[in-house]
């Protein structure tokens, strides 16, 4: 059972207050988008082992969607940030590299 | 005009605490910047209460300002004054972007009162909120999960809490307060 | 390989059983094999058994990075079932469920597969219309199953609630020959016949690349040496996306957790399966007594096998206002398993960019009742191809936008 | 025979005695017993049988790990199976039964098993009953299936009610022993908030047992002293009667809290379920004693020896007045002493180990007890109770050397850390050689949400087994957690103990060593499973090597007490039938819960009532006083249809129809989602959301739209009124506004945030009827001064109107029935107002309300389209024809880019047409059309299926709807509909629209 800080009411709670989204920062690709662009845009997740970036809504209590970085093996959360970026927050990557040396995603490290 | 009723005509129920429901409140939904000086002041003008701050409640008696995320704000009024209210607000707001909408029948509230610990545990048993004196009391306004609906809370006073969900619920909410309310049920935790 | 048999059990009860040789053999890798299949959980034994039996390729290695069966073949609630609406679905899960008839004495390993019929309860007027369309569905698909009234489901299940103040039963979706087998006994089974065989079933051997050249496969590299294959089959259910992320690809997966658990053991009380989706919840009562109960889906991807505690809750609450009997019991175990899924909640069995290498995932919720059609097909694919049984089930069908969704029909749990 | 002793007994109340009833039989006990203290003080050594061989079963330990002694509890709707009697609080009135025999205890049919059990090893059930296979389902398994199984199923409801409980900690201290209490004392003082659970109902655990001195103060005085400082605390919080059950990720405990199982009839819940956030645990949660493995082991009267000493102290109960003690240790030697000193015999104590045992074995020896060291038991004589036992030496194969009669043993091979709770969550273990033990390893602890671990064990829960050094580690345990939770823990030292000189354990797993298969046979591992060492010694020959392996095919320590006192010692005897080290062997996972906790604290307050919330409309309560038949629709209660008494469901609905076609007729249609978007740029945001153009809509006007996901198929549809040029309202099916809302705010705020749009949900805020009918304008312009005519409000437009009285209120000109209509919207509160009123001015034209079923009609005569009935999550717009409201124009909208996959754009997609039975009947619901031939996979070929059918009363006959393979270039040709039972139906593709065709009606 999972404890999240909601980055728009700063509240902490756990997670039945929230809603997970799946990955996040994805690129949506639309009308003109190659197949495979749109393919990956829709149905190819990272599903990591280790470092995932996802989407969250506080659905049970200000309502609004943000990002957060998170281990899917240790559950280990390494912190929450807006949902209004395309790509996580510096301090937070420092953070996570710090915590797990020569982790990387995308173009992200 | 017919008259307006609320979703349990003021039903009530004795525990170790009272629950009661209070009725209609007037309620305007204030979507904007509420940063900024114009949604300020309107909201000061309408309600005599200045903009709360990030999970807070200002006002007093029957006149609240909770914030409810970081661009909406419920105004809670009285019933009669709201329609009013709601135009003077989209007069004051227009030309900002900004959404203005009186909600004051879709909700219910209740109050619960009587003993300032036992009200605490009431909501301790449906709600995963610290409830502990401290980690929440008077001026708070917390948005969270009442057993399996959206609810928020609020304590005007120390020994009073208002807990507010959807109308459509409220038979769901009073038999939720009513069973945590039991006597015999106290947990003997804040005290 | 000894026969068992209740003759064989007298014999060796007079040898103070000291006559059993082992189930399965433990042998060290070959520098090579025909084929690979990498897990050793029931999907992957099944696949390794119909290829020697269908197919007389017996020059197999099944490689486990744990203990064989050890991942959700002994973790899931154990149901079998064919009851669904898509065509490739019901011809996949019926295969499974008529290969599980006679599975016991295919395997001469008793499974304990027990056709005790499974009930999907309909709760709302929009399960009915959903339920009776599966119904005239597997007619067509030759499935057979029947759409009962509530009272023919209190006949058939004394103790359940028709009128529960919230979703009153208004019938069910009734399949006879649907039922349960003891998972563990599916695994073993499996493993066992394989090595008779000849086959090399190898635990403790975790595969930690996987080589190509000119986009074929030509071998994986394990902590336990590299070892050559012509064909590479990829059955490892939640950890699908790390695999083929070895492979060079990726798959429309993710892994999450799901729960089950069971109660103390009763006396006989509910002889069918009974699944509730409306309320999420399904139960059926194992032949050790236990109250078996499947629980719900984390909503983020998990790979520690265990859960958040709110979905057994939501679980436990649906079935104690579905059988108010269960009230009293006590909830025995509680336990996790990372699952698969796709995009459509359907499985994926394929070929892949990288020649040779074949994928069987995606079972979700769902993969213990298909474990041997699953292995049927996919064992037809790596040795011809294709096969019919598996044709729908390729990855391009994303792309193209043709799903093989389930959860339209209103049974969306497994 | 087991007897109360004159003295003794610190935890009762001998002055209030308690009547309670065993099998029938009446028993008196006294206040302070738990039913096993009961029952041994009435000499009831037998309570059960074993779940396989149906083995007279005795109680084994004092708590938790209690593996023999359930009973069924209760009666009626407080019965409850399976209760374990070593954790049941005895009340006056108490009633229980034992469980697995027939016809009684006594005398079990079912105890032939144990004639057979050679015949019937670990896992024979896979070796047999294979052929013939009938004989498997109609014989061999109905019989397995009979004779499974424990307790009996309970019938009734459930009496009593359970509530769930929030709570927030520092510090979570589990287990109110000496460790439990002396780490709180840290943590307390250091100023974190603490809880304490215990899940018995006194405090300090083993140590006022087993006595010894704390910083001068015997024991017992200093457990009172330190609960007393305890509750001085304000920042801690100690509770008894609460186990816990389970730690989850982040630092989430469950504690159970048994608030009256000991009371039954006292107001309030029965169980408490407290769900608890903690930043540290401290888990001390004590040990467990370990059997030893000797033939007949399993034999009432042979117990733990820390048992038998607990009974004698605690409840000055004599398990017997002669027992034998066997060990492998030290500690069991305070039994033998305890005993002398309380006047009973204890013919010798036998110690496995050659040198024998330490200062405790001279103070036996002092008291005259007799020790054989480096000898073992061979075996247990007795069948239901003990009867003496032959002693051997330990390193032989168990040649008698002498018979000693006695009445009980209490046997001892060691302790075992109790590791659950720690294990939980991923706490990992080391194997302590030079204790015998696994205990936690405290470089591998938990890890919570920062990555912080969050477990410390604490005392003999981390391996500490005298007082002075469970004392150390559980100040330390206190001390830490607090620092962990940003406090400063005091310097002070740790309250001081006697350290006590020990001779080391000696490994023991079997006993004696070389024992005989006829004596490994009789040797038990799990007491109710039926596990020997022999079981686990045949599956290591057999191959399941695994320890996972081996426990499901033993299924060692998968019975109710989950092997608290058989895993250790099956896995030692697996490690040395495949001689490797125990470490290398490993356990099992740990699962939650510890014990097992009641499934009715876990659904706690949601039962019945509040077993999930139903949402009701401002007019429910008068359509409950009139006869609705209601159907759940989402969380929505609605009618289905209003049954007139003695009117039947389909009469009702054809009524319904009749009239609203005929004259005027009502719906209640607050339900219907409504959600305002507004903004600069609302037209653009709206222009995505729907596949129509909804931008070019007119203040004052309503359209129709679509909407779609991502991957394109359609989700949900409605009417949307332009309420002013920056504000649209939309109107979203009953299910789904909650999910619509949330499905805008989810682009607004993740991918358009830049996007000047607000929205708001305002479902709840009005209460909407459907006025339908020829004579609706009539009906509402009683209502109205307000100019409604045909030329003022015109079809799909909408206007605001005051009702006579003063109240404003909305009105769409919408159809969804094709009559002439208008959709009311008024402030909820004033709902069920405003439907009496139109019930009073509807009476002349004879104002009918309807329900769903009649709408579904009505729209389908019509060929409208209903979310979920003509779409199904695979549907396209393109496939319902609807290609007239997706906008060509526009660049972009949600779900186009997946619209144009090839399978989407593939023209063999089924697209929808109208059916007409040629015999007049009505379609089944969900029913196919075939088509020739077979699939693949042998499937018969399908051409179509049938989305919606209905009895149409209007036109008399059966109408439906359905997606069909080139549907629409098909007029008129027949279809097979094949139904369940084999029987066809054939019906005629048409045109969807089966009534009013040109829309007349509703443009008057």
């Amino acid at each position: 059972m999972l404890i999240l800080t909601c980055p728009c009411c700063g509240v902490t709670a756990e997670e039945t207050e929230f809603h997970g989204g799946g990955e996040a920062h994805v690129t949506r690709f639309g009308p003109g988008s190659s197949e495979d662009d749109f393919h990956g845009y829709l149905f190819e997740k990272v599903n990591p082992k280790g470092v995932h970036f996802e989407r969250w809504r506080h659905n049970n209590g200000c309502g609004k969607w943000f990002h957060a970085a998170r281990c899917t093996v240790t559950l280990e959360v390494f912190g929450t940030y807006s949902a209004q970026t395309t790509e996580p927050p510096q301090d937070i990557k420092d953070k996570i590299s710090a915590k797990r040396p020569g982790w990387s995603w995308r173009e992200f490290a | 005009m017919s008259e307006a009723v609320s979703a349990l005509k003021g039903a009530s129920f004795d525990g170790f605490v009272t629950v009661k429901d209070t009725g209609l409140h007037g309620m305007i939904t204030l979507r904007g910047d509420l940063a900024s000086d114009a949604v300020k002041a309107a909201v000061q003008d309408a309600t005599g209460a200045p903009v709360p701050g990030q999970r807070e409640v200002s006002g007093a008696d029957g006149n609240w300002v909770a914030w409810m995320s970081p661009d909406e704000l419920l105004l809670i009024v009285a019933y009669d004054a709201a329609p009013q209210i709601e135009a003077d607000l989209r007069k004051a707001l227009s030309g900002s972007h900004h959404l203005v909408a009186n909600v004051s029948d879709a909700r219910a509230v209740f109050r619960l009162s009587g003993s300032a610990t036992g009200l605490r545990e009431a909501i301790a048993k449906l709600c995963p909120v610290d409830m502990t004196p401290g980690a929440f009391g008077p001026g708070q306004f917390r948005r969270t999960r009442m057993a399996q609906i959206p609810a928020a809370l609020w304590m005007p006073t120390d020994d009073s809490l208002h807990v507010i969900c959807f109308r459509s619920v409220a038979d769901y909410a009073f038999n939720l307060l009513k069973g945590a309310a039991a006597p015999g049920s106290e947990v003997g935790l804040f005290s | 390989m000894k026969r068992y048999s209740a003759f064989a059990v007298a014999r060796e009860a007079l040898r103070n059983h000291m006559g059993w040789e082992r189930a399965w053999a433990s042998p060290e890798p070959k520098k090579k094999y025909d084929v690979i299949i990498i897990g050793a959980g029931g999907h992957g034994l099944a696949t390794a058994y119909y290829l020697g039996k269908n197919f007389g390729i017996t020059n197999v290695a099944v490689l486990e990075k744990g203990w064989l069966g050890g991942g959700n073949t002994g973790r899931n609630t154990t149901i079998i079932r064919s009851n669904y609406l898509q065509d490739p679905s019901a011809a996949m899960y019926e295969k499974s469920r008529s290969l599980y008839e006679t599975l016991s004495q295919d395997l001469n390993y008793n499974i304990m597969y027990s056709p005790r019929g499974v009930i999907m309860l309909a709760q709302t007027e929009h399960e009915v219309r959903g339920y009776k369309r599966t119904a005239h569905a597997n007619a067509l698909q030759g499935v057979t199953t029947e759409f009962i009234s509530p009272q023919r489901v209190k006949e058939i299940v004394p103790i359940i609630n028709l009128d529960g103040p919230r979703y009153p039963v208004l019938g069910g979706l009734w399949q006879a020959r649907a039922g349960t087998a003891r998972h563990d006994a599916v695994a073993w089974g499996f493993a066992r016949a394989c090595s008779a065989m000849g086959m090399d079933i190898i635990q403790k051997c975790e595969v930690t690349g996987i080589s190509r050249e000119g986009g074929r496969v030509t071998g994986v590299s394990t902590n336990r040496g590299d070892i050559a294959c012509d064909k590479l089959g990829i059955v490892v259910a939640g950890h699908s996306g790390h695999l083929a992320d070895m492979a060079g690809f990726r798959l429309p997966i993710e892994s999450v957790s799901l729960q089950a658990l069971v109660s103390e053991p009763i006396k006989p009380c509910m002889d069918c399966v009974v699944m509730a989706n409306t309320v999420h919840g399904y139960m059926s009562q194992s032949d050790k007594g236990e109250m078996v109960i499947g629980g719900g889906t984390d909503g983020y991807n998990n790979y520690t096998q265990r859960g958040a505690f709110h979905h057994i809750e939501e679980t436990v609450r649906a079935l104690v206002e579905t059988f108010p009997m269960i009230s009293r019991l006590k909830m025995l175990r509680q336990w996790g398993g990372i699952v698969d899924v796709t995009g459509d909640r359907s499985p994926i069995l394929s070929k892949t960019p990288v020649e040779g290498v074949f994928i069987n995932c995606g079972w979700g919720t769902g993969g213990f009742k298909a474990t041997p059609g699953s292995g049927w097909g996919f064992a037809e694919l790596m040795a011809k191809g294709h096969s019919p049984l598996c044709n729908e089930f390729g990855l391009n069908r994303f792309k193209e936008g043709r799903f093989i969704d389930e959860s339209v029909a209103a049974g969306v749990a497994h | 025979m087991s007897t109360r002793l004159a003295n003794g007994g610190r935890l009762l109340n001998k002055g209030r005695a308690l009547e309670f009833t065993f099998n029938g039989k009446r028993m008196t006990g006294v206040e302070g017993d738990t039913l096993a203290s009961a029952l041994l003080a009435n000499d009831q050594m037998m309570v059960g049988r074993s779940f396989k061989y149906h083995r007279p079963r005795g109680i084994v330990a004092s708590g938790g790990e209690e593996p023999n002694a359930l009973v069924g509890l209760g009666e009626n709707g407080k019965f409850e199976p399976n209760q374990r009697v070593t954790t049941t609080e005895l009340f006056d009135g108490l009633t229980c039964a034992s469980q697995n025999h027939w016809p009684s205890l006594e005398f079990d049919v079912g105890a032939i098993n144990s004639k057979l059990s050679r015949f019937l090893p670990a896992g024979f059930y896979y070796k047999m009953f294979i052929h013939p296979r009938p004989l498997w389902k109609h014989v061999y398994e109905p019989f397995i299936r009979q004779s499974a199984g424990l307790g009996k199923a309970p019938r009734d409801r459930d009496e009593d009610s359970y509530e769930h409980f929030y709570a927030f900690y520092d510090v979570v201290v589990v287990g109110g022993g000496v460790a439990g209490l002396q780490a709180a004392k840290a943590a307390g003082q250091a100023g974190a908030k603490v809880l304490v659970m215990e899940q018995t109902p006194h405090w300090g655990g083993r140590a006022p047992v087993d006595g010894g001195e704390v910083d001068g103060l015997s024991v017992d005085r200093f457990v009172e002293q330190s609960v007393s400082e305890l509750h001085a605390m304000e920042n801690v919080t100690l509770r008894t009667r609460m186990m816990g059950a389970a730690v989850y990720d982040h630092g989430y405990v469950m504690g159970y809290e048994r608030v009256n199982d000991h009371q039954p009839d006292a107001k309030g819940p029965r169980h408490r379920l407290w769900r608890i956030r903690a930043g540290q645990i401290v888990t001390a949660t004590g040990a467990i004693e370990r059997p030893l493995s000797f033939a007949g082991n399993d034999i009432p009267g042979v117990m733990l020896a820390s048992a038998v000493r607990d009974y004698a102290v605690d409840y000055g109960v004599s398990v017997g007045d002669r027992t034998v003690v066997v060990t492998n240790n030290d500690d069991a030697y305070r039994t033998a002493i305890t005993l002398k000193n309380l006047g009973l015999e204890v013919p010798v104590i036998v110690d496995a180990r050659p040198s024998g045992g330490g200062p405790l074995a001279g103070e036996a020896v002092a008291l005259g007890i007799r020790v054989e060291n480096g000898k073992g038991i061979a075996k247990v004589k007795g069948g239901k109770r003990v009867e003496g036992v032959e002693i051997c030496t330990q390193a032989g194969e168990g040649a008698a050397l002498e018979t000693i009669k006695c009445e009980a043993v209490a046997m001892s091979g060691g302790w075992s850390p109790v590791v659950h709770l720690w294990s939980h969550c991923g706490g990992k273990l080391l194997w302590d050689d030079e204790n015998v033990m696994f205990r936690p390893d405290g470089d591998k602890a938990p890890t919570g949400a920062e990555g912080e671990r969050f477990v410390i064990p604490a005392g003999s829960a981390d391996g500490c087994l005298d007082l002075a050094s469970v004392l150390d580690n559980a100040d330390a345990a206190g001390k830490a957690a607090a620092q962990a939770t940003g406090h400063t823990p005091g310097k002070g030292a740790a309250p001081q103990a006697q350290p006590e000189t020990m001779t080391p354990i000696q490994a023991v797993w079997m006993m004696p060593q070389g024992a005989s298969y006829k004596l490994r046979m009789k040797a038990w591992l799990d007491y109710q499973n039926d596990v020997k060492v022999s079981d686990i010694q045949l599956a290591a020959r057999e191959g399941f090597e695994s320890v996972e392996h081996a426990k499901r095919y033993t299924t060692l320590g998968m019975a109710t007490d989950q092997g608290k006192l058989s895993n250790i010692n099956g896995l030692a005897i697996l490690s040395d039938a495949l001689s490797q080290g125990i470490p290398q062997t490993g356990t099992t996972t740990f699962r939650p819960p510890y014990t097992p906790i009641s499934m009715s604290s876990i659904a706690g307050e949601a039962r019945n009532e509040t077993f999930q919330p139903i949402r009701k409309t401002p007019m429910h309560s008068w359509h409950e006083a009139n006869g609705a038949h209601w159907e759940p629709v989402g969380a929505w209660r609605r009618p289905y249809c209003f049954q007139k008494p003695g009117e039947s469901v389909h009469d009702a609905v054809n009524r319904e129809i009749k009239q609203t076609r005929d004259s005027l007729g009502l719906l209640d249609a607050s339900t219907l989602g409504k959600i305002i978007v507004k903004g600069p740029d609302a037209g653009k945001f709206m222009d995505m959301l729907y596949t129509n153009m909804m931008s070019t809509l007119k203040p004052g006007r309503c359209r129709y739209g679509l909407m779609c996901n991502e991957n394109g198929f359609l989700m949900d549809d409605g009417v949307v009124a332009r309420l002013d040029e920056d504000t649209f309202l939309c109107h979203t099916t009953t299910g789904g506004a909650d999910n619509i809302h949330g499905h805008m705010e989810e682009w607004l705020q993740t991918e358009w945030w830049d996007w000047k749009v607000y929205t708001a949900n305002v479902t709840e805020q009005f209460a909407q009827v459907g006025v339908v009918g020829p004579k609706s304008r009539k009906v509402l312009q009683k209502l109205t001064d307000d100019d409604i005519s045909n030329d003022a409000l015109t079809f799909m437009g909408w206007t605001e109107i005051t009702l006579k009285g003063g109240l404003p209120a909305r009105v769409f000109r919408i159809s969804f029935a094709g009559e002439l209509s208008f959709e009311l919207a008024v402030p909820a509160s004033h709902g069920r107002a405003l439907w009496d009123m139109l019930m009073q001015a509807g009476a002349e034209f004879g104002v009918t309300p309807y329900g769903t079923e009649a709408m579904h009609v009505m729209r389908a005569e019509k060929g409208f389209i209903m979310i979920g009935d003509e779409t199904d999550g695979t549907v396209i717009p393109q496939d319902l024809g609807m290609d007239w409201a997706i906008s060509k124009k526009k660049e972009d909208y949600l779900g186009k880019r997946a619209q144009q996959r090839s399978h989407m754009t593939d023209p063999t997609r089924w697209k929808l047409v109208g059916l007409e039975t040629l015999d007049g009947s009505t379609l089944p619901d969900g029913a196919y059309a075939t088509a020739d031939g077979t699939n693949a996979n042998g499937q018969r070929n399908v051409q179509g299926r049938v989305t919606s059918t209905y009895h149409s009363p209007t036109l008399g006959r059966g109408i439906a709807m359905g997606l069909v393979l080139n549907g629409p270039d098909r007029m008129g040709d027949v279809l097979d509909f094949p139904k369940v039972d084999g029987t066809v139906i054939k019906a005629k593709i048409v045109d969807p629209v089966f009534y009013d065709k040109n829309g007349e009606k509703q443009n008057v």
